[in-house]
């Protein structure tokens, strides 16, 4: 094995934000001449310690750790160690050995929540799905706590979507909270802390014909901007997944040839606010988005 | 010898009766018991008939794949692949109708079929081969997802999903009852005729009932499995449809949660009317329980751990009483 | 002695000379390293009833279940008319006219006694629908005439092991065969059912239909039957008809040499003090008010008829149910037993009347089989909770010997013994411990003449050495045997007491009449 | 009349005696082949020491759970609570050593007994109540995340985490052996030794092959039932322990998966030397197959899809060797 090679160790192969991401990095890593391995831990932590484990292993030149926090890939970090081999994480924060990170959502939230409070009016109700397992969404949850905490007259209703399983909960957690929030009576909104359980409730609203409800979705996945485009959804935020895999990657080669001299940093790529209004413009400067 | 009579702790046949009708009847009365619960606690919200209706919409597709489920587990077996072949499913009709351009009642026609066939793999791997199906499903499952994974590199189809695709879900036909609910009653209905009241049903039960008995008395236990299979596998692939459509995309593990409600429903299920027998109207039982279990807790607005814990509860009173009952009634 | 060895020559025993039925020829057949068939032959004219004899474990079940399509043949040639067939499937059997009661009960728990009859039988639909009115007209009559009498929408949970057998026999009868083959059809019922058998079988047999039976019970046999194969060791040794056709030649054609009668050896022995009370013992329906004594170092037996409440009694006293009132006592101190296990602690031992589904472990060994209800004799010691592996090989091999229980060794799973040898180790694992009280619910179903002489020397001897032995028995010949006393039960309750000469086939069966 | 020997289809004794190798050795020998071909295939990195304790390393979390497992599944149930309940058991450690600092050892006691008590409650649930196993421990799983969401409000516990408790699973102890690895030979042992050597084993296995007539032989069957839950409950928590010290953190449903990874264990060992019969040993090579197809496959760097598809394969392939074997020799 001549080609330096590149693992990537993702929480779901199948999310479409990983996969972009991956597309980034692979991207990146061909031009350099590397080779990229791609393992999907399936949710698992352990799954993706023992990946970590394996390409350290294999003599792997660099481990990319998405989405898993720093701080549950003790193992997989302490392995690396040992065997000199830089992991960056996206969206697992920046600590430990951890030499490098972006995609580190949080501050993605700001933008989409301040427009859904000033879309209603600073009142009203919102029906937040979020997963609190995830560190990213977690921080989301803080930035619109922060954020709603402003306006006392919204109330927030909370509800744990699970992974898998994302779709049918957001679905079946907005009819229930459509249920007791009619339509006519008061501003509505339904957040997800990323695209897929607000468009689960997307389903939930179309079957049940509500269009007096708006959908906030962060990520900029596919559907959720095809959801933009047709206006089921009002907002979301568009990570460049693709652009943050790539330029990880070539900072990775940064990395490498720094040895011992680099410091750890954080490397963000900001996120752009795509609405009705914006998505088409959009959608021309970023055809891939939505492809 | 001592006089005290054994008989002290006896039931009189009268309490031995009200118990048998809790054995029957457990699980249906935990049901009902729930829905006037609910309804006491949010009467604005909760028994609504759009409530009612949105609450059946959703479990729709939930049904239909435990449906599906319910004939394998009643010809002995597990079927563990549902969850992994709907996803892929949904892909499939998700690809088929956005780029290849199929008419949408082909591509439901083609992918069906596919859910048959892979029904046809698991059961031939599991009488011929004679694997252990949980082993065969789970290995055909992760296979599947390879193959979802294989189709679309992961990244779900969105694009260009024509609105007659998504109305299949969403639209609503006879007096603005969803299509979903209406294939729901259909497929369940059905499932229901061919189980009880065909030739064809006992010896579907009889196999499932002990299929050394059933091959004794020359049945051809390994067809009747196989059959089981390919029904389950035709359900999974209409709730994939369903389920894409639904969500107007195709997307990899979409549909992967629907195994554990599958299976909560269908052994939810087995604890009414029958004794620990798997059959489709328990099925539909245990996924009406399950549905309007998480629609009532969220209406009242539990917290999300409290929320855990009751549904937890009700999965075991539910079937508790029935089993309590029961155990009581024959002692 | 002139057995007479005619094998190959259809003898014309009723039949007329035309081409058999079926013709078998050389058949073999191995599993794993037992090789259960060395090659037999056989042939059955239109309209015979042939009996097929043989010691537990000779082959018979393995030649059954070969024509039946369940195991495949290693060798040999099976025809049909003239015609040869490779039967292949359960299903092709059945296309060929033939129609089987296999020895092992084969019902389905959850559904009805008319489902469980049409099991695998085609049925009449309307609209696709299964008719079961018009499928209970075509029953009622067989069912009748087989003696079920449970209604047929009843469920079959509750049914006694013989009225489930009734079932299989019928279901056998529903299917207009040409060959119904019976594997000790028998073995489970009671005089009164027997008897309906066998009208049965001679109509079936005087309509042209030919009937292979199979049985232990070589009366039964030398009443119906107008030709007998017999099997040894996986070989067809004999074929006997007309004249050669008597007891004395079955039975030394069967175990190859002579056998120690079934003589008592001991009439009238002192029984010790009463064991184990019974008062007024009801559990309804099918127990009500039963009264007995159970004395020491005595055998007693319990007859009647099917559904008599014998095996409902059995339960009660060995702690598996619990009674609705009455009482008992276990040395003169009351005893309520609130599980199986409670009754074994304090020394009852019980073997149940359906051995594959209450008794056995079949997929484990022998030896596992024998120790289960034995662990503490298998245990290093009291503070040292391992097993001694050695003791329980060596105490599995002396029951081996001491039953001759037909198998490799101690570590050969029972599933894949023989019928009656798995009755053996059912009643094994109680030889070995040794209990005060032991019940024996249909001990010698299934058992060959050699092995049930064995088993019946082996229960005396425990009475003799103190232990008080009850045992239910619905062969009609077996009580008077082996029994200080019989009692008979009819409806639930005892009607009789039978002791000495009083106690005769006779006076059984027609106390079991009587009305309570 | 044909004379063609009906044997013509006939397997030759040797040929029998071939396949009984191959049905009791089915799993081990395509253990041992999938080892061999990783080793041909990446020579460098897969056939090492280091790479094989680190297989091992890995997989004995799963393996301490799915022994655990075993026994629930050798007395006849099944247990779904394990993944839910190790999940909610590292959260529990960690919440003990970081905010209640309790001492480590402690701790562990503590969440042990506490994972005794979530068996006893399993098996009551599932012996006295009679609701059927599957809706039990669903039931009770669900409840248990309930329990997690509750303790930690869904968020990990993370900051302040001791070294000491890290060591637990990252320390070596003897030849620099990992702990993880001895942690995982003496429970397995210890559970062999339990079912096959002594006593009780015998009884535990009695109540799995026939609870009736275990129950006529006199033993306890509901005592065994319940023990088989508590010995289930206490790997569970043993896991949940080692992998909150293996994450640094507890979080919920960090464990959940562990479910499903300990059940193809669990019956893929059953396919091993006794015929689909649940065993400790069947479950260490299940275990294994597992641990090494994943390890070979990513070390082999095979794409993502083809690594579902090669693993989905060896679950197959690795069962119906075992009992294509068995079917055919007892032709
Ligand atoms: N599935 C099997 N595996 C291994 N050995 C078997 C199997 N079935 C039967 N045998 C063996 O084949 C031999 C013949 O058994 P078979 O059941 O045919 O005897 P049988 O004549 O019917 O005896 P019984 O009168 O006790 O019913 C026995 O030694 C038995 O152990
Ligand atoms: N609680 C129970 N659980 C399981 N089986 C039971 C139970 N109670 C009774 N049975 C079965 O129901 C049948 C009832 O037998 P019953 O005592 O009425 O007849 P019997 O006199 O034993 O007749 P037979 O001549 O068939 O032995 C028995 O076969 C027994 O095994
Ligand atoms: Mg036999
Ligand atoms: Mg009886």
């Amino acid at each position: 094995q001549d080609k330096p090679l590149l693992g990537v160790v993702s929480i779901s192969a199948t999310e479409a934000n990983n996969v972009r991401y991956i597309q980034g990095a692979t991207k990146a890593a061909d031009e350099l001449g590397w080779k990229t391995n791609v393992v999907d831990a399936a949710g698992s932590a352990d799954q993706a310690n023992a990946a970590i484990q394996n390409f350290a292993q294999l003599k792997a030149d660099a481990i990319i750790d998405m989405v898993f926090p720093y701080s549950s890939i003790g193992a997989g970090l302490a392995a690396a160690g040992d065997a000199g081999i830089p992991v960056v994480t996206w969206g697992g924060g920046l600590g430990s050995t951890v030499a490098a990170t972006n995609g580190s959502g949080g501050p993605m939230a700001i933008p989409v929540v301040d427009l859904m409070v000033k879309k209603m009016d600073g009142k009203g109700s919102i029906l937040a799905l979020t997963y609190r397992t995830g560190e990213v969404c977690r921080n989301r949850e803080v930035v619109m706590d922060e954020i709603v905490a402003k306006h006392p007259e919204i109330t927030v209703t909370k509800n744990e979507v699970r992974i898998p399983g994302y779709f049918e909960d957001g679905a079946q957690y907005a009819n229930a909270w459509l249920a007791s929030h009619p339509a006519g009576k008061e501003n509505l909104a339904i957040w997800g802390c990323w695209d897929d359980p607000a468009i689960g409730a997307i389903g939930s609203l179309r079957a049940q014909g509500r269009d007096d409800v708006l959908v906030y979705g962060i990520n900029g996945n596919a559907q959720a901007l095809e959801n933009i485009k047709n206006g089921f959804m009002t907002a979301t935020a568009w990570q460049d997944s693709f652009t943050e895999g790539y330029n990880m990657v070539k900072m990775l080669k940064d990395i490498k040839d720094a040895g011992g001299a680099w410091q750890a940093k954080a490397a963000e790529v900001p996120a752009v606010l795509v609405t009705k209004e914006t998505v088409d413009a959009f959608l021309k400067d970023h055809p891939e988005a939505i492809k | 010898m001592s006089d005290v009579a054994i008989s002290a702790r006896r039931l009189s046949p009268g309490t031995k009766a009200a118990l048998g009708i809790f054995a029957r009847y457990g699980t249906i009365i935990g049901l009902l018991a729930m829905i006037v619960t609910f309804s006491i606690l949010s009467p604005a919200a909760f028994p609504t008939v759009g409530n009612f209706t949105n609450v059946l919409n959703q479990a729709s597709l939930a049904m239909i794949i435990a449906g599906g489920l319910t004939l394998a587990v009643v010809v002995g077996e597990l079927d563990l692949s549902i969850g992994f072949a709907a996803s892929l499913h949904g892909i499939l009709i998700t690809g088929f109708v956005v780029h290849d351009k199929l008419p949408i009642p082909l591509g439901v026609v083609i992918v069906i079929a596919l859910g048959a066939v892979i029904g046809l793999v698991n059961g031939f791997i599991v009488t011929k081969i004679k694997v252990n199906s949980v082993i065969a499903t789970l290995g055909v499952g992760t296979i599947l997802t390879g193959l979802a994974f294989a189709y679309s590199a992961g990244v779900p189809i969105v694009a260009g999903v024509p609105e007659a695709f998504l109305q299949l879900s969403l639209g609503r036909w006879l007096f603005g009852i969803p299509n979903n609910i209406i294939v729901m009653i259909l497929v369940l209905g059905g499932l229901w005729v061919l189980v009880e009241r065909t030739p064809l049903g006992q010896e579907i039960q009889a196999v499932g009932g002990n299929a050394v008995a059933a091959r004794l008395a020359g049945v051809n236990v390994d067809r009747i499995k196989i059959l089981g299979f390919v029904i389950s596998g035709m359900c999974a692939a209409l709730t994939g449809i369903l389920l894409a459509s639904r969500l107007g995309s195709g997307t990899a593990s979409a549909a992967d949660s629907y195994l554990l409600t599958a299976f909560a429903a269908v052994f939810l299920g087995s604890a009414t009317l029958r004794d620990g027998e798997f059959h489709v109207l328990g099925t539909l039982v245990g996924a009406l329980i399950i549905a309007f279990g998480f629609n009532g807790l969220n209406i009242f607005g539990a917290p999300t751990f409290s929320q855990y814990v009751l549904q937890g509860a009700i999965l075991i009173i539910a079937v508790g009483m029935a089993s309590l009952g029961r155990s009581l009634a024959e002692r | 002695m002139a057995a007479a060895f005619t094998r190959g020559a259809p003898q014309p025993g009723g039949a007329e000379m035309t081409v058999p039925l079926l013709v078998a020829r050389d058949i073999a057949k191995a599993f794993g390293g037992t090789q259960a068939l060395k090659g037999v032959s056989l042939d059955i004219a239109p309209g015979e009833i042939h009996g097929l004899v043989g010691a537990n474990g000779a082959g018979k079940s393995t030649f059954i279940r070969i024509l039946a399509g369940l195991n495949h043949p290693d060798a040999g040639r099976i025809e049909l008319d003239g015609r040869r067939q490779e039967i292949g499937t359960p299903q092709r059997a059945t296309e060929l006219g033939m129609s089987f009661i296999h020895q092992e009960l084969a019902f389905v728990p959850g559904m009805t006694v008319l489902q469980n009859i049409m099991l695998g039988v085609p049925k009449k639909t309307r609209f696709g629908l299964t008719d079961w009115r018009a499928i209970a007209r075509d029953v009622a009559p067989i069912a009748g005439r087989v003696g079920i009498s449970a209604p047929l929408n009843a469920s079959v949970k509750g049914l006694s092991t013989a009225e489930i057998w009734l079932i299989n026999i019928c279901r056998a009868l529903v299917r207009k065969a040409r060959l119904i083959v019976m594997d000790e059809p028998t073995a489970s019922l009671a005089a009164g059912e027997a008897e309906r058998l066998f009208a049965i079988v001679r109509d079936l047999s005087a309509s042209g239909v030919s009937v292979l039976y199979i049985s232990h019970r070589l009366d039964e046999i030398l009443n119906l039957c107008t030709r007998v194969s017999v099997f040894r060791d996986g070989r067809s040794v004999a074929e006997l008809a007309g004249d050669a056709l008597h007891r004395p030649a079955l039975v030394e054609a069967i175990v190859g040499g002579a056998i120690r009668d079934t003589q008592r050896t001991a009439t009238a022995r002192a029984r010790g003090g009463v064991v184990l009370e019974a008062k007024n013992l009801t559990r309804v329906p099918k127990v009500r008010g039963v009264s007995l004594e159970l004395h020491a170092g005595e055998v007693l037996g319990i007859g009647g008829l099917v559904g008599a409440g014998r095996t409902e009694l059995a339960r009660l006293l060995f702690g598996a149910d619990r009674p609705d009132s009455g009482e008992m006592a276990l040395m003169g101190r009351p005893y309520t037993p609130s599980s199986p296990a409670a009754a074994v602690q304090v020394g009852l031992g019980l073997v149940p009347e359906e051995r594959r589904a209450e008794a056995l472990f079949l997929s484990k060994s022998i030896a596992f089989n024998l120790s289960i209800a034995n662990l503490d004799r298998v245990a290093f010691g009291r503070y040292l909770p391992l097993m001694n592996r050695r003791a329980r090989t060596s105490m599995a091999g002396e029951m081996i010997r001491a039953l001759s229980i037909k198998a490799r060794n101690a570590s050969t799973p029972v599933g894949r013994l023989s019928g009656g040898n798995q009755q053996k180790v059912a009643i094994g694992r109680w030889l070995q411990r040794i209990p005060k009280v032991l019940i024996l619910d249909e001990p010698t179903r299934g058992v060959d003449i050699g092995a049930r002489t064995e088993i019946h020397r082996l229960i005396r001897q425990q009475a003799e050495a103190g232990m008080a032995v009850l045992v239910i028995s619905s062969e009609p010949d077996e009580l008077p045997e082996l029994c200080d006393r019989v009692l008979v039960m009819a409806e639930g309750r005892i009607v009789r007491e039978l002791t000495g000469l009083a106690m005769s086939r006779k006076a059984i069966v027609e106390a079991s009449y009587v009305e309570p």
